[in-house]
């Protein structure tokens, strides 16, 4: 069953639509993205009910829509060629994959929900010994003074440290450009030339190739590193070129929140890329800024 | 269950059921009541039943405590469970649990979510050992729609901190938020800003 | 103990006198301490105990949950025993929880970007619900250059599931949607929606 859009350029099957825009036969500067949203959540809720599959294939057009208007409206992008015509079909490719694991494990979430419900069916003895061993329990509090006790209430009764604000890549994963610069500071010196490649060969996810680029910039920006690259896209190479030995907390406390780097260097808000509070720096693209607390930090930070 | 007579057999395993997950004596009138019996016919299984474990040797036995009846280790067995009991326990309360009876000492009668609410993590294990031991234990319940047990502090805790009520607890420095505030501030940390007059400043 | 054979009745009857006394599942190894047996002893008396239990109907069951023995009620009294435990039961998790815990389950030690990966969403929320649960924890950090903290399922996971190991959920293989399913959904990917039978003919 497909949704089929009423607009002014084209009547028929919405992802119709989207594959002849990708032949070019109609013109996506033409179609309006708005109509054919408020025409598609019209007719659901005419519906009344939610159909989840037609929902999500008109997401995934609608996506793809607003895709590739975004290349046809920025200022630069050529028209819709093959090459992404073939990015399209390879992002389906990874869509595929994507809906086989969403499904694998939704089936698998479904089997722990019953063995959940059919493990509440019993509930477990947690009654622990009677009085008689009272004498043999040793006594948990000994050497607990009614002080420390206030001490640990007090704490306990603190307000908490507010959470530092921070912007996550759109992978969701929280990467810190602190401990990379770090890690860079401490490894480079003394290896002589190392490709970039190499470098990130055993990252994580990309964000954390992102985070190595982003500590390569700083360094390079402060004269630590050299960077060669001999074409476009060709091999970056990465040459440690400062002159003596330099501190992992000299080089960050310039571009970032020295408060940030102790607390990440202690592990707390490790992970993170925490732009300086009132830098005026810019966020990364696409990035989105999560609910969060209102802190000291959020001053002159991201608006 | 073949040394308990057959018309006994349903309302003792239901009793055997409820005992099991029972943490405290259970009244007879209770028991009566959850089985839709007479108190004498709960008297009546129980009897049997301690009876037939008795004759089975087994390792639990049937008590009549309190007014109510629990399990517990058959005295035969002492010394497993005392080894068991030394073995097994913690020496020291844990960081988790010290803090966790710190807030009930100071705010009792307290709900288990209002511990997790102050200490921003689900209190429920920590309550559960802290009750094990004997520090605090269930004084009441809450008014509101979910009934929720409050906790205090026993009179095992006042005698191993060394004072006789928790009125001798030392006062507490600072202003201490009572738990709606906390729950409060919480929400607001969960969820971000309440528009208030002074945030419009 | 009528229906156990005589040889295992007295470390029967002590593994009862532990277990009724137990907060959580107790290992195998300790119980073989206690007793001063071998693990496969315990193992054996433990196996023909909880089918004892089983043959003779009683109101609680010896379960194998989380790597040891524990003692909990028979489903059987479900209804009984949840009018007698009132506030007790834990909260149901969300279907995005469950999600979440199936991926860590099945691919501990995970880390919180390759969990994303997988559910095409963030997944920090949820894993610090789980987290602050404690079904999950962190078990370990990444070689790369991030050091991603992984995580895996907890001591709790398993007896909130009532399995002994993660190695007792069923293969994940078992889940992946059979081919006509994946060329259903490549289908729809790259032409639209599937022609149905009926329209073919």
């Amino acid at each position: 069953m497909a949704y089929e859009v009423h607009i002014d350029v084209f009547d028929g099957p919405f992802d119709l639509l989207l594959r002849l825009i990708a032949a070019q036969q109609v013109d996506v500067y033409e179609v309006r993205l708005a109509d054919i949203v408020d025409a598609f959540l019209t007719e659901m809720r005419r519906l009344g009910t939610l159909d989840l599959e037609l929902a999500t294939q008109f997401l995934l057009v609608a996506a793809t829509l607003v895709e590739l208007k975004c290349r046809r409206l920025l200022p630069g992008s050529g028209e819709v060629d093959l090459d992404d015509d073939l990015a399209l079909f390879e992002a389906r490719d990874y869509l595929l994959a994507r809906l086989v694991e969403c499904k694998t494990f939704s089936a698998a979430a479904s089997v722990l929900a019953l063995l959940e419900r059919s493990a509440q069916r019993s509930l477990a003895r947690r009654a622990g010994p009677d009085e008689r061993f009272d004498r043999c329990a040793p006594d948990l509090l000994a050497g607990v003074t009614p002080e420390q006790l206030a001490a640990v209430a007090e704490r306990a009764f603190a307000a908490r440290p507010l959470e530092p604000s921070y912007v996550p890549y759109p992978s969701g994963e929280d990467v810190s450009v602190h401990a990379t610069i770090e890690e860079l500071v401490s490894s480079l010196p003394g290896r002589g030339r190392v490709s970039f490649r190499v470098l990130t060969a055993g990252a994580a996810s990309p964000a954390h190739v992102v985070a190595c680029f982003l500590a390569l910039l700083e360094l390079y920006k402060q004269s630590l590193v050299d960077l060669e690259q001999s074409e476009t896209f060709g091999e970056l190479t990465v040459v440690w070129s400062a002159r003596g030995p330099v501190e992992p907390a000299d080089v960050v406390s310039d571009a970032y929140d020295a408060a940030e780097l102790e607390a990440a260097s202690a592990g707390m808000a490790g992970r993170r890329v925490v732009p300086r509070a009132g830098s005026g720096r810019a966020t990364p693209v696409g990035a989105t800024v999560p609910q969060r607390t209102p802190g000291p930090t959020d001053a002159g930070g991201a608006r | 269950m073949n040394s308990l007579s057959p018309d006994l057999r349903g309302d003792a395993a239901a009793i055997e059921a409820v005992l099991i997950v029972a943490t405290e004596p259970v009244a007879t009138s209770l028991l009566a009541e959850l089985l839709e019996v007479s108190g004498e016919r709960v008297e009546h299984v129980c009897a049997s039943l301690s009876a037939s474990y008795e004759e089975e040797e087994r390792g639990f036995e049937l008590a009549r405590v309190a007014g109510g009846y629990r399990f517990q280790s058959h005295p035969a067995y002492r010394g497993h469970v005392e080894r068991f009991v030394v073995d097994d326990a913690p020496q020291r309360l844990s960081p988790a649990a010290l803090e966790t009876l710190a807030i009930v000492a100071y705010k009792q009668p307290i709900s288990r979510a209002q511990v997790a609410a102050i200490r921003g993590v689900n209190a429920d294990g920590v309550i559960r050992v802290l009750q094990s031991r004997g520090y605090v234990e269930p004084v009441g319940r809450d008014g509101g729609p979910g009934q929720a047990v409050l906790f205090g502090t026993t009179q095992l805790f006042l005698e191993r901190l060394g004072i006789d009520s928790t009125g001798d607890l030392p006062p507490l420095g600072q202003f201490v938020p009572d738990v709606s505030t906390v729950e409060a501030l919480e929400h607001v940390l969960r969820t971000g800003p309440v528009p208030t007059a002074d945030a419009e400043e």
